[in-house]
């Protein structure tokens, strides 16, 4: 039973709609919707290192990229990790919890 | 310059006393002299007339048009302000401005104690003036002016007494009906136009022959051209003319001034409608549906009139009525071609209508504006002068004369030249016998309620307050003096002019009414003159007088050709009306009736004619009602429900709607938020695989 | 070597500078926040001007990573110059709240950073870092108040919403690179030519375009604008509506362009798509609204369903004419937000459009030019908003997409009822306020942006018209060169 | 087959783990699941062969970002119980969209490639993934990597511009005051007579 | 010399650059100074628009009325690419042009005494409202006359909206969204022909000379097309149904506001059809012009039944303008020289005539404070004088010969005549409402006792306002007695039109 491309893509498809459906689904804290969004990009991650790993070398295919790319990505969430939680302080500190359901001060 | 002067001075006249003698800006002119300009031009005007009157129909002056300049040239569509003149429009401006002059000098008298002297009289003069337009107008466009004009200035007068609701009423009443004939009137000249491709008379009239098979789709039938324009036309002389079903306006309009009565809906203004199918009887000719149609109009309005004027107590409705009544002789006369006929019963309707309703006039004058015959009576010694003229002009509408001889009142030749025309058209249609005995008929309840009116005025007992009758008077003697006038013209109108008006063509018409000399053709069948020049060879006769013609002819009772009964009927006819008359109220107490009445409310029938067979009611309830519930239902329900309702006010209703969910949409949740970009993301991927396989 | 450096010598000018801003803030204790903005005001202009001075030749620089041409000069002037007119006209508004940091000057020129490097990318990677740098200082910004409640709860919902947004933006990146096998933009477009609309291609586009219209706030990604919009601080709102809208809408007309060029029957459907939902929502979502920071949110969804309609066509023109409309808008909504941080109550900013009450007595020459641009933002001619539409609609409907122009028409009725709203408060309501007089500098932007607003520029027999829609032109030309 | 194995195991455990970050009570729990998710995940890199990415994953998101996750729930102190109770109310139409959300992914992506069962392509035996990592990231992407630097940065300030409260009264350390301090600040140099102090 | 002198241009841009100084100078000035500048305003503003009077009498007298085409032409530059500003009159818009003109300074002169408030803002939106109006009328580039035909909107907003009447909010709002409905859809159309003409033409342009002569549109397009200026045209118009927003309007607007309401702008719409419909979409124009017969017909009839309901007076006018602009628009669909010359006849003439009527009525309420019908009564007794103004006017609106108002109904009714008797016939209805409305208002308000007795010390009319009503009357009747003076002018190009259009019809009918 070979493992092939389509099984990282359909983990990585999982886990995305995992991280997608956290993120609507959770009504009661702001931190496990960070979470999610980590989720999200380790999917894309999965993703881009799959397609990375199974490309055949052809003519303008550039296999590493992919590789690269999760590199950034990696990089950039944690600096959106940092700023993220720095915003949920800031709201903590203003509003006392952090409960999905709360932030609704502005709607309409 | 003589027609400028005719025409234009009146309008000089109005002018003057309407800007300067008003208290329009600072009031220039006295009352007094606003009297004295607009009376003096119309008497100036109204000389001039008679001069014209004179060259044209006796002297050798020729029909001419003059133009004026240009009105509307748009198109084939061209129509000149200009200056028709020819018999017709001169008999015409005779009758008018001698009328409204003396009833200009008849009015310093009676509005004497009005506030606004100059204002009347610049309506007066404005009047006269539409007037003369309308009769010296050489096309349809201009007649129309003139028609619509004469309307302003009638509702002006009716509504003279504006804080009187009910002359508001009246005046809005007339001037609206009018413009429903009027409307007709317009679609009949736009019908011309289209046929003949001009509005001028004599171009239309030349186009005539030419148009006459064509068939012309309206209203979703099809209607021979002719007929189509002639009925239209005659829908417009309905109105001026107040004929049944469009009369209502009439009786009504005798809320103005009694001399406005007198001028406008006596003598001049309704007699519009029959100056136009005199003036357009070239089309009429060649309609001969339609002539039937006006003919049975005309006689049953005579009839109808006459039937509710006999029961009428205010003494000006009477009047009015009987003048409804006499329109319809004179439309009947032109339904069986007597245009003639007809204009001559206008000429001399003309003085003695005009005399009836001065006289009335006077008479409410001498009494303080009373106007109820019932409070009336016994009041001929203290208005002798009056009293004599009112007798005058009831001998003269009631057609006393004697048959066969040149001696009568006026009224008796040209109403006997009526009925003697519907008689010798009997043959050629039902409607003309239909008229004739109509005729005679009315000419009983004219003469009944004719009499019944002096009768309850001016004999047996007073019946009103006696602080009234004692302070009747006579009227002044700028009153009098148009009365006397007057009555010479109920007089003797008729016996002077009876031969030119019905005999001499060529001497007096000039061609302006239809002549016997075969000129047309077409309208041979349809005309009196043809079958009274026929009469040897006309089998229905029966009478083997041959016609003599010439100027003796009139002197024998059978030079006509009919029998000496046709000749003897209406006669009778006034004589039983009178014998009933004097009977129920000379001989009758007048009070009793009334009181009899009182009590029981009246019979069925005297409630049905007092009510004018309730025809105002069956409008108001119609027409009236319709209008306004309909303008209620387009406003409140058409444009604001449904309108504004579904359009802008339910758009912004929707719109708010749809923003109060979008609003709604927008929760300030995070997770709906997020939700909704999922779903977002769902969408478009299928809206672009959409894409991939469709396109 | 220099050319390499003159390529990129926009963004090396603003990393550079920005650093050592950021150096020179954090040196002294005492209060520099003044200074750094007006420096970073003066960087922005120098960097909006570079593209046009400079005059570069286009070219890729940093590998490829970047591409420089007209395209990206234009915008990156525009993106300059709005940014400091924004950053200058957050000064009074910071003054008076308390809020004065020079971190704030420095953040934005970061975050202008990031939009340069996005105009110019020419590769998904250097696309989303670009987007990565500019989204963060935009959160930081938007939750800068931060003893704000609603700041920080609009930064927070700005943060979760574009982390999912960038979330997806990369797994259609990932798609696109997985079934082309490059990420750049160029080698994309050869590869697809190759293969032809692939499954992966599409959904991968799609992905990358949902990712990208959260930025530029096109329904349905539109959720966070209005609160985002009313929580942030003003001038931050100001700073939003304007340069990185043009920013992200740079981008996916790149993409649109360049790598997806040649499947444009694949993306229009989604672009149409986008910009009805967003005029619609924008329209009606406006309508309700009391706050003038959320309606203007409002107006910019509707806006940049405006601007999608050109898009949509594909074609130079269709470009060019979003790039006017753009340009446009964005002058507008600085004029919109000048006015409206020129105007202080006693106990604070104006925030309500019922703050605006009668300001047509108390202050008319504010009420006409706030007047004027509502009515630009209307799209009523001679104002300039209606040259924008003009040229947005125009090419859209000679793509055949007439029943699109005329819904953008039929929705911008709609929205014309409430900008007529404000437009009504100013003039038709008593006067209930009193004003603080603004200072100089916001008051000469607005100004600025009035004068450009109303038809001065488009006086017939100048040319200055015909040379700004040549200006677009050349960028649109550019693009499609590349 | 060890492969497979491992696969399945990985994948399980890192779908699993997800969903339980998601689906858990306890903030705590949810991180410590996300590390366990995390985890897997650089199982799965290492299985395909990319190896300097599963390794960046562990040191980054485990040693940094979890840790700060940790960190941010340990310091928000957020009471626990009142938690997650909407959970399941909301859970259909949830469901419902990620569903589809998923299908369409899974037919994208890994339907296209379903057939082709395309395993790893082995890379050149003499270049490591490091190596092939090293060749191009300072050179080819030498530009993004100092953007990234960039972005940090700004996380960074950000960071700072948000979370740091300058309270009064508390003495902090100022670093430019300290460095600008001169001598003639700092040193005060008094005769002091014997046996008098400072008076 | 005439020749020279971009007289166009210059008639249409005075008044716009005389609001600019009003408005600089304000800015500039200090408080005392912006005092001042309130109470000269008027003055300042009522030379302008003289000046723009005289202007445009010297352009009218220099016209050539023997010609078709387009005269006095001006163009410039402007956005290119086809799109240039081009100014140019025939014999359709030189009138209108001219109306403009001369309605305008008794607007400012009416408003002298009865605007109370924001004088100097007043001044400037009128005149502002009197360069967009021209510029609709003289502009001969279809992107320009969408330029200022949709301008218009924005001062009128800021007319009713700020010195309207009590429900002015609403009133101007309606005004606004819906005629910015309509122009809009006209606006996709504009840019749907811009495009066409480059397909077909080779060269995109929005030149209207060039459009009218060459652009030949496919008729499937033309319906589309036509329904789309039709949309705009309409609630101009106004057209049934979509007419509601003009009582509102009317009701709210200040007097000068109603007078360039009914005036003016309802004229554009009219203009619209002449200058675009019918030379554009000559098929579409013949295929639907059934509709717009019907809708002319009820919007006779049915306003006017409306009208007669009323209780406000301006509603009622307002209404009877709706009945009136029926005409308008069932004349100018009949395609023949009396229809379209009545048309124009009739805008030119209701302009004057409503004009009037609105004068009318803000004589009286800048007194009283009320247009509600039965507030009034006996008005005659007090004010004798305008009593007379009233009638007349009141009687040119029911179109009594002799007046203007008869001219345009009849030709537009012989028009009508000669396509279907139906549709006159349904018009000439209108005839009969028209006077039962109006007589209807002029006998509650004029005629009857005094009954309210706060009417008792009203005064007759000023100076000022006789001379306003004076010189319309004197145009009321002039044109009434001698209307070639306007027909003359516009034949020519009312003639070429007819030919166009037929000479399309021959040709779209051998295809």
């Amino acid at each position: 039973m070979l493992i092939g491309l389509h099984h990282y893509l359909i983990v990585a498809a999982i886990l995305f709609t995992i991280g997608v459906f956290g993120i609507f689904v959770n009504r009661k804290n702001v931190i496990i919707i960070l979470m999610c969004v980590e989720l999200i990009l380790l999917a894309v991650n999965i993703n881009f290192v799959a397609f990375s790993t199974h490309m055949e070398p052809v003519a303008g295919a550039d296999p590493i990229v992919g590789q690269i790319f999760a590199l950034f990505i990696l990089t950039v969430a944690a600096a959106e990790a940092a700023v993220g939680l720095a915003i949920l302080v800031v709201y903590f500190r203003n509003r006392g919890n952090i409960a999905v359901e709360n932030i609704d001060l502005m709607k309409g | 310059m003589i027609y400028y002067l005719i025409v234009f001075a009146p309008l000089l006249g109005a002018l003057i006393a309407g800007l300067a003698g008003t208290r329009f800006g600072p009031q220039f002119l006295s009352a007094t002299a606003s009297k004295v300009v607009t009376t003096g031009l119309l008497f100036f005007s109204a000389i001039l007339s008679w001069v014209v009157f004179m060259s044209i129909g006796f002297g050798d002056a020729a029909d001419e048009t003059v133009p004026l300049f240009r009105w509307m040239a748009v198109g084939d569509m061209k129509a000149d302000w200009a200056l028709k003149i020819d018999t017709l429009t001169a008999v015409m401006l005779v009758v008018v401005n001698s009328v409204s002059a003396l009833v200009h000098l008849y009015s310093w008298g009676y509005m004497s104690d009005d506030k606004y002297q100059p204002r009347f009289f610049a309506y007066l003069s404005l009047f006269t003036f539409a007037m003369l337009m309308l009769v010296t107008s050489d096309n349809f466009i201009q007649l129309f002016f003139g028609w619509e004009g004469v309307g302003l200035a009638s509702y002006l007068l009716i509504g003279y007494y504006y804080k009187k609701p009910s002359a508001n009423a009246a005046a809005i009443k007339a001037f609206v009906t009018n413009r429903v004939g009027d409307v007709g009137l317009a679609l009949g000249i736009m019908t011309i136009f289209l046929m003949f491709g001009t509005v001028e008379f004599d171009a239309v009239f030349k186009a005539l022959e030419d148009g006459a098979d064509t068939v012309l789709p309206f209203l979703g039938g099809s209607f021979n051209a002719i007929e189509l324009i002639a009925f239209l036309l005659f829908i417009g002389a309905m109105g001026k003319s107040a004929q049944f079903v469009l009369h209502v306006w009439l009786p009504d309009a005798m809320e103005g001034p009694t001399p406005v009565s007198a001028l406008i809906h006596a003598a001049t203004m309704v007699t519009a409608g029959v100056f136009l199918v005199c003036r357009a009887h070239p089309i009429f000719e060649l309609a001969p549906m339609t002539s039937g149609f006006i003919t049975t109009v005309g006689a049953f309005t005579a009839l109808f009139a006459a039937s509710v004027a006999l029961v009428q107590n205010d003494i000006k409705r009477v009047i009015a009525y009987s003048t409804c009544s006499q329109l319809g002789y004179m439309f009947f006369a032109a339904g069986v071609g007597a245009y003639n006929a007809a204009m001559f019963h206008l000429f001399t309707h003309a003085f003695f209508k005009a005399l009836l309703f001065l006289c009335a006039g006077s008479v409410i004058h001498a009494l303080h504006h009373e106007q109820d015959m019932r409070k009336m009576g016994g009041i001929w010694r203290k208005v002798p002068w009056t009293y004599g003229a009112m007798v005058i002009g009831t001998l003269a509408i009631t057609g006393i004369g004697i048959p066969g001889t040149g001696i009568g009142f006026a009224g008796f030749f040209s109403k006997d030249a009526i009925i003697e025309a519907a008689y010798s058209m009997r043959g050629d249609s039902n409607a003309a016998i239909f008229a004739f005995w109509i005729g005679i008929i009315a000419a009983l309840m004219t003469s009944f309620y004719s009499w019944r009116l002096i009768f309850m005025t001016f004999h047996g007992k007073f019946r009103g307050e006696q602080h009234t009758l004692d302070h009747a008077h006579e009227s002044p003697w700028n009153m009098r003096v148009p009365l006397v006038l007057l009555s010479f013209g109920a007089i003797f109108a008729g016996a002077v002019f009876y031969k030119y008006f019905m005999k001499d063509y060529h001497g007096f018409w000039h061609g302006a009414l239809p002549a016997v000399d075969g000129e047309h053709h077409a309208s041979i069948s349809n005309s009196l003159y043809a079958a009274a020049e026929t009469t040897a060879s006309d089998a229905h006769h029966g009478d083997d007088h041959a016609a003599p013609g010439g100027l003796f002819g009139w002197l024998y009772k059978d030079v006509h050709g009919y029998p000496f009964w046709v000749l003897l009927m209406p006669l009778l006819a006034s004589v039983s009306g009178f014998v009933i008359a004097y009977f129920m109220y000379i001989r009758g107490s007048v009070q009793a009736k009334i009181d009899h009445i009182k009590d029981t409310g009246g019979s069925l029938l005297y409630n049905f004619l007092l009510n004018k067979w309730y025809i105002d009611e069956l409008y108001d309830v119609t027409i009236v009602r319709a209008t306004r519930n309909l303008g209620d239902l387009f406003w409140k329900i058409g444009d604001v429900r449904i309108i504004d309702g579904l359009g802008p006010n339910g758009v912004a209703a929707m719109a708010s709607g749809v923003a109060k969910r979008v609003s709604k949409v927008q929760t300030g949740f995070l997770y709906h938020y997020a939700f909704v970009m999922l779903l977002g993301v769902a969408l478009l991927i299928m809206v672009a695989f959409r894409g991939t396989t469709g396109g | 070597m220099f050319q390499t450096v003159s390529t990129i010598l926009p963004e090396l000018f603003l990393a550079v500078s920005a650093s050592l801003l950021l150096g020179f803030g954090l040196s002294k204790t005492s209060d520099r926040s003044t200074v750094v903005r007006n420096i970073a005001a003066g960087i922005l202009i120098v960097f909006g001007l570079m593209g046009y001075v400079l005059d570069r030749p286009a070219g890729t620089s940093f590998s490829g990573l970047l591409y420089n041409n007209d395209f990206s000069d234009f915008l990156k002037t525009i993106i300059g110059f709005a940014a400091a007119a924004a950053l200058l006209l957050s000064k009074n508004f910071f003054q008076k709240e308390n809020l004065e940091r020079y971190e704030f000057s420095v953040l934005t020129l970061y975050a202008v950073l990031g939009m340069s490097i996005m105009v110019s990318s020419n590769n998904l990677l250097s696309m989303y870092v670009g987007i990565e740098m500019q989204s963060l200082s935009l959160y930081i910004m938007a939750a800068f108040n931060r003893d704000s409640l609603r700041s920080s709860e609009a930064g927070l919902k700005y943060f979760v919403l574009g982390a999912l947004s960038s979330g997806l933006l990369l797994y259609g990146a990932s798609l696109v690179y997985g079934f082309t096998g490059s990420i750049d933009f160029e080698t994309i477009r050869a590869s697809i030519a190759l293969t032809g609309p692939t499954t992966g291609v599409i959904a991968g586009m799609v992905f990358l375009l949902c990712g990208l219209a959260f930025k530029i706030s096109a329904a349905p990604f539109h959720m966070w604008t209005p609160d985002v919009y009313e929580g942030s601080p003003t001038p931050v709102t100001g700073f939003f509506a304007a340069a990185p809208k043009l920013a992200a809408m740079a981008i996916i007309t790149r993409l649109l362009i360049v790598p997806f060029g040649d499947i444009m029957g694949q993306w229009q459907q989604v672009i149409v798509v986008l910009a009805i939902m967003s005029m619609v929502v924008g329209a009606f979502g406006a309508i309700m609204q009391t706050n003038i920071k959320r309606l203007m949110a409002y107006s910019s969804i509707a806006n940049m369903g405006y601007a999608l309609v050109p898009l949509a066509a594909g074609t130079i023109a269709g470009v060019q004419g979003m790039l006017v409309f753009m340009a446009i808008y964005i002058i507008t909504v600085i004029g919109v937000f000048a006015c409206i941080l020129q105007m202080r109550l006693r106990n604070g900013m104006v925030e309500k459009v019922s703050d605006l009450s009668g300001i047509s007595k108390s202050n008319p020459g504010m009420a006409l030019a706030l007047t004027m641009l509502m009515v630009s933002l209307i799209g009523i001619p001679p104002w300039l908003g209606f040259f924008g539409k003009l040229y947005a609609f125009t090419p859209a409907v000679e793509a055949g997409l007439l029943w699109l122009v005329v819904i953008a028409l039929v929705a911008s009725v709609v929205s014309a009822f409430y900008y007529l709203r404000i437009i009504k408060t100013m003039w038709f309501d008593e006067p209930n306020r009193e004003f603080v007089r603004a200072p100089r500098q916001t008051r000469v932007i607005a100004i600025i942006s009035v004068l450009l607003v109303i038809p001065v520029l488009i006086i017939p027999g100048t040319g200055i018209a015909e040379a700004a829609l040549g200006l677009a032109e050349n960028a649109a030309q550019a693009l499609f060169a590349q | 087959m060890l492969i497979a194995i491992t696969f399945y195991l990985m994948a399980f455990t890192a779908i699993a783990s997800a969903f339980m970050v998601v689906a858990s009570r306890n903030p705590v729990h949810s991180v410590l699941f996300l590390i366990l998710t995390f985890f897997s995940a650089a199982g799965l890199f290492i299985l395909m062969g990319a190896e300097f990415i599963a390794l960046l994953l562990v040191m980054v998101y485990v040693g940094a970002v979890a840790v700060l996750f940790l960190f941010v729930v340990m310091m928000l102190d957020v009471d626990f119980v009142e938690l997650k109770q909407g959970f399941l109310t909301y859970i259909g139409p949830g469901m419902l969209v990620a569903g589809i959300l998923l299908a369409e992914m899974i037919l994208v992506g890994a339907a296209y490639f379903a057939g082709e069962t395309k395993t790893v392509v082995p890379t050149d035996p003499n270049t490591s993934n490091l190596e092939a990592f090293g060749d191009v990231l300072y050179t080819q992407y030498a530009g993004a990597f100092e953007a990234a630097g960039l972005v940090l940065l700004v996380a960074l300030v950000g960071a700072v511009v948000l979370t740091l409260r300058e309270r009064k009264g508390v003495r902090t350390q100022d670093a430019v005051k300290q460095m600008s301090r001169t001598r003639e600040e700092g040193v005060e140099l008094v005769d002091i007579d014997p046996g008098q102090g400072l008076g | 010399m005439l020749e020279d002198l971009p007289i166009l241009s210059l008639i249409t841009f005075i008044p716009l650059a005389g609001a600019l100084l009003l408005a600089l100078f304000a800015w500039l000035g200090n408080d005392s100074g912006r005092e001042q500048l309130e109470r000269n305003a008027p003055r300042a503003a009522l030379v302008l628009s003289v000046a723009v009077l005289i202007l445009s009498i010297i352009m009218t007298f220099g016209f050539d009325s023997a010609k078709a085409g387009f005269q006095f032409v001006d163009e410039t530059a402007w956005l290119g690419g086809g799109i240039d500003y081009r100014v140019g009159v025939d014999g359709i818009s030189v009138l209108f042009v001219l109306l403009t003109a001369f309605l305008t300074p008794f607007c400012i002169l009416a408003s002298m005494t009865s605007v109370k408030k924001r004088m100097l803002e007043y001044m400037i939106a009128f005149l502002v409202l009197e360069t967009l109006m021209i510029g609709v009328f003289v502009s001969l580039d279809m992107i320009l006359f969408y330029l200022f035909f949709e301008a218009v909107l924005i001062p009128m907003f800021i007319i009713i909206g700020v010195w309207g009447g009590k429900n002015r909010v609403y009133a101007s709002y309606k005004f606004f969204l819906y005629t910015l409905l309509g122009s809009v859809l006209m606006l996709a159309a504009i840019l749907w022909i811009y495009y066409y003409s480059g397909v077909q033409l080779g060269e995109r342009t929005t030149n209207m000379v060039v459009l009218i002569d060459e652009l030949k549109i496919p008729g499937g397009f033309q319906t589309w097309l036509w329904l789309a200026f039709f949309a705009s045209f309409a609630v101009k118009m106004p057209m049934w149904p979509v007419h509601t927003w003009l009582p509102d309007a009317h009701v709210e607007a200040p007097t000068a506001g109603s007078v360039i309401l009914a005036g003016i702008l309802l004229k554009l719409g009219g203009y619209g059809f002449l200058r675009f419909s019918i030379p554009l979409f000559p098929e579409a124009s013949l295929n639907l012009a059934p509709i717009i017969f019907w809708m002319s017909v009820i919007a006779i009839i049915y306003t006017s039944l409306v009208a007669y309901r009323q209780n406000d007076m301006k509603k009622l006018i307002a209404y009877s303008s709706v009945a009136h602009m029926g005409f308008v628009t069932m004349g100018i669909f009949t395609f023949n020289t009396q229809g379209i010359q009545g048309g124009i006849f009739q805008m030119l003439s209701h302009g004057i005539i409503s004009g009037a009527l609105f004068f009318c009525v803000g004589v009286i309420y800048d007194r009283m404070h009320t247009r509600e019908i039965s507030f009034y009564g006996g008005l005659v007794s007090k004010m004798p004088v305008y009593a007379a103004f009233f009638l007349l006017f009141t009687m040119a609106n029911v179109g009594l010969p002799g007046t203007s108002g008869f001219v345009g109904e009849i030709l537009t009714m012989v028009g009508a005549y000669q396509v279907s008797p139906w549709i006159a016939f349904g018009a000439a209805f209108g005839m009969i409402l028209s006077a039962v409305y109006a007589l209807h208002l002029y006998r509650e308000v004029i005629f009857g006792e005094v009954v309210n007795e706060k009417l008792e010390g009203i005064l007759d009319v000023t100076k000022t306002e006789v001379f306003i009503l004076g010189t319309l009357a004197f145009f009321t009747i002039l044109l009434g007695v001698y209307p070639s003076l306007i027909t003359d002018v516009t034949s020519a190009s009312v003639e070429k039109l007819i030919l166009d259009f037929n000479t399309a019809q021959i040709a779209a009918g051998a295809q």
